[in-house]
């Protein structure tokens, strides 16, 4: 039992929940988004700061379990910092990690922290714990996205 | 019994229907005839419900325990099922609504609220004559709640659409569409493509009620051309409970939601609520779980059977039941005579003898037909009738059920002294 | 586990139940804690809704033959024993929905429709801050419609309403007050009959949400002085798919149909359509046969154990589980904290773990609890916490399971490793 | 079985059902109502002509199945003549009749050819046939003492 939950709650995880990176609201930002888990009431509140095509900032302030809150801490390291297409496929693969049921093997080459994740794929009801804030960030980046070329036109 | 098109297992189905072992009227066989009323149930469908029941009962999606998880899957699988039984686009498409009127209502009522396709004052709803009453007043309250107005496509003598003045009928005011695939009162299989094409041209909405089309021949939701395409659980060999309402993606975000309450919320403070993605923002409350799963089996054994083959089993038996009709003086059927061009059901007027009458006798044969108006008035003001007497077979019906039928027919006008 | 009050036939209830046999998270015993989200089956209730498929199945009322006349009367007498169970003046005031949630939203969309009792501008439905999503979405939408105004009725902090204020919430604007029984998060039982006469004095229409109330505690629609109680079928260890409506004839009959089409009529035509009186004027389309057969078996069982003695049963176990909860450091209870007060259904809090991993935990010692907000997102916010976790006992309820929460939650601070 | 049916369809319904009594639609009337069985459509216009206390007449167009159109022209024939308390008190003792489910002994004396009906009270299916004239006839008398009450007052 304890070995199955050891499986969900990897010591990354734990430690991402107890001391969240890149954590709090922060300017500059061009879009935020809200988003929120409807069955649980996991909530996210974010921000996307881009730089050209680079992903300059990400902030954020949620509230949710362990593995949500891990998550956001994870996902805005991994992102802050790359291109919005280096962010969107690391997000590709993060989400065929969580899709796969437990049969997906991470590349810790991507994912880094993030292949701690592979145990919460095992537990359906856990997943959209995990995407959340990766849903929210996709979204935010899309809005940018779309105004700048709105305003491009 | 050598009846060319009939199912080639039709014995070993037979046995997957425990209620067909059932004598009624003193020890007579049970000669079931009123399928299209609702059917019967395979064993497979009645043990995944138990299963379900006894192993995995928990509530869906809010639940985080194993049987949480498992019901839920249970739940969101049967989904998937039904989505690939009418080769639907995407899952999310699919609602589990209580039964098709719910369906339905769910689309009427909802065009009558604020919103980009709410229906108003000079609008027009067009339907047809041969309507089920759960696809004719659910488009008469919106009609009153909105002033738009109702027209009727009308019906031939032979009981098909009459589509001459379709051309007037369709403009651009007809904002709905809404008709039957097969009529449950004439059998008439309507051109659903060819009639959802024709309203598309003018930009209106076109709702489908396959309740009687779903259990006897393949339903495709993209090749039919419609928005809404609309069935029942109970007459695919499913439980009561059970509705479906398949849905256009963009035509469901479109509208409001229907119900309030839980599950179909994003968020709920004080001030205002916000309403999740669809399937949920339709699905208000508990859904009813242990019926989806239901209609997941009944589904599937349906496709495992083969609607193809199924299709070709009601038109041999529909073609032999004419046959059989049409032996026995004084009585006339409603409906297309070809069995061609209709479905399982036969509705048929018997001369001096009233439908209750008709059904009453047969009842102390065993045999179980339906008699009245069949929730469709207006076909039947149509043909100047105020009754009618249906037998409608289903996968597991045999030529000799009809010959029985034929022969208590035969006994009724002797009993009643007709002819 | 000598407890006073528990039932004196616990051990056979338990055998009842089937699933409480079933064994979760690779061997361990199920200790169902979720009975507030759902309640499990006895053998009974699925007993006989598989016996009706098997034997009896058929569609009600409108089928003239054995198999219609046995399912009519075993649809109809599922009426007489909803009826029955709520002491209910008559049958015809008792309607049968898919679920509560259907059951508010008839209610409240009905009264936005052109009639006597229409909702409109300046009048105002008082709700409370301790409602389900179910009773609040449905007069959130009924506001919008109608312009009416939605105000609430707060809370104490001890999670009790906060009746101070009535004599200006409750005035000649006042059209409706809907309220729940028993609060599903804060375990709170409302002074129902008390509140029903003070809204009745400016003349309101009361509706009680008895969807927790009706699973442990003798519900008396007439004693409520309510014009209108709701509950739903699975809570009551009855299957999903089925929720009940009472109300007062004169208010039903007061109120225009809310969903269209068979079974709801008295006549169709293409020019109007007349209803059919109560009940039937509130059930369009095929009902829920085998669920209302199944809550009529799960309300003759639950009848049978006596509700008094069920409700003594679940306060017992709740002033055991207070009790428990307490010896857990950095655990804190919301609502009530005497067993007298409150349903049985808990919510609470553990200082650095948050309900989602609580439960997860729990789950792998084989205890289903629920986490999150459990659908009343405004009684949350106003004790500020986003989500809570929520164990809620039933009739088959042993204090061992209680014994075995109160271990596993010491065991998820240690795993955490707080305090 | 033909005994079971025989137990239903009396000759004296089937005679009724051939020629029932008092049909068609006359003048005088203070009342006329009209009754469906929503399930299977049976149908019946009637009009009530009271003299005084005493029915004067009753009469009526209706569609329906032997059971519902022997029952009107049965009830009829019972009824007019009578005072308007005594065809109640006829009409309380059919009712019991019907919803009796077999085990009510009809007398004679009182319900004449109604005690054909015995029958029926064994078919619940058909029950409400046997009482949809004499449920409008009951509605269209109310109607019309309510209306001279109204008058008086
Ligand atoms: C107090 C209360 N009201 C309403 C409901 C809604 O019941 P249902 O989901 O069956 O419609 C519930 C249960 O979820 C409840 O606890
Ligand atoms: C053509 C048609 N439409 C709609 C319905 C309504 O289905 P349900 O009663 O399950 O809502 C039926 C069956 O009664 C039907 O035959």
């Amino acid at each position: 039992m304890s070995a199955e939950l050891d499986s969900l709650y990897q010591e990354i995880i734990l430690d991402h929940y107890k001391k969240p990176l890149h954590a709090g609201l922060r300017d500059p930002f061009e879009a935020e988004v809200h988003h929120v888990n409807p069955t649980c009431g996991d909530e996210v509140t974010l921000r996307v700061h881009l730089e050209g095509d680079k992903v300059a900032d990400v902030s954020y302030h949620s509230e949710g379990c362990s593995i949500s809150q891990a998550s956001t801490s994870v996902m805005a390291d991994l992102v802050i910092g790359k291109t919005v297409d280096e962010a969107m496929a690391i997000h590709a693969d993060f989400l065929a990690l969580m899709q796969g049921k437990g049969t997906v093997e991470p590349d810790e080459d991507v994912l880094e922290d993030g292949i701690a994740f592979a145990g919460v794929a095992k537990f359906p009801a856990r997943v959209k714990c995990a995407l959340l804030s990766w849903m929210a960030w996709k979204d935010a980046t899309a809005k940018v996205l779309a105004d700048n070329t709105l305003e491009k036109a | 019994m050598g009846l060319e098109g009939l199912l080639p297992e039709l014995e070993i189905i037979r046995k997957d229907f425990p209620i067909l072992e059932r004598t009624v009227a003193g020890g007579k066989r049970l000669v079931y005839l009123d399928s299209a009323n609702t059917s019967q149930k395979p064993q497979v469908v009645i043990d995944t419900m138990v299963d379900h029941l006894e192993n995995h009962n928990a509530n869906i999606a809010r639940a985080m325990h194993a049987l949480g998880a498992e019901s839920t899957e249970a739940f969101e699988g049967a989904r998937d099922r039904v989505a690939a039984f009418l080769n639907a686009p995407s899952r999310d498409e699919v609602i589990f609504t209580k039964n098709a009127s719910e369906a339905l209502n769910l689309v009427a009522s909802t065009l009558a609220f604020r919103g980009p396709l709410q229906l108003g004052e000079g609008d027009e709803i067009l339907i047809t004559e041969m309507e089920h009453h759960s696809n004719i007043v659910p488009w008469q309250m919106l009609a009153q709640r909105t002033g738009a107005t109702l027209r009727w496509i009308g019906l031939t003598d032979d009981g098909r659409l009459d589509l001459s003045n379709l051309g007037e009928l369709l403009n651009e005011r007809t904002k709905v569409v809404a008709f039957t695939w097969v009529s449950n009162m004439l059998g008439t299989i309507n051109p659903v493509s060819d009639l959802a094409a024709r309203a598309k041209e003018v930009g209106a909405l076109v709702v489908v009620d396959a309740s009687q089309a779903a259990p006897q021949l393949p339903v495709d939701v993209v090749a039919s051309g419609a928005d809404f395409v609309v069935f029942t659980g109970h007459k695919v060999v499913g439980p009561t409970g059970i509705g479906v309402l398949w849905g256009h993606r963009e035509v469901l975000d479109a509208l409001p939601p229907f119900l309030g309450g839980g599950e179909m919320i994003a968020t709920v403070t004080m001030a205002e609520s916000t309403y999740a993605p669809i399937p949920h923002k339709f699905e208000a409350g508990t859904p009813p779980i242990v019926e989806a799963v239901g209609l997941g089996a009944a589904v599937d054994y349906l496709s495992a059977v083969g609607m193809d083959a199924i299709h070709r089993h009601e038109q041999t038996i529909t073609r032999y039941a004419l046959e059989g009709l049409a032996s026995v003086p004084g009585t006339t059927v409603l409906g297309p005579l070809d069995a061609e061009s209709r479905g399982g059901a036969i509705s048929f007027e018997m001369q001096g003898v009233h439908p209750h009458d008709i059904a009453q006798v047969l009842d102390t044969q065993g045999i179980a037909v339906r008699a009245g108006h069949h929730c469709a008035k207006p076909a039947h003001a149509r043909f100047g009738v105020q009754s009618s007497t249906r037998m409608s077979s289903y996968l597991y019906t045999r030529p000799d059920e009809i010959d029985a039928l034929v022969e208590a027919l035969n006994y009724t006008r002797a009993y009643f002294k007709v002819g």
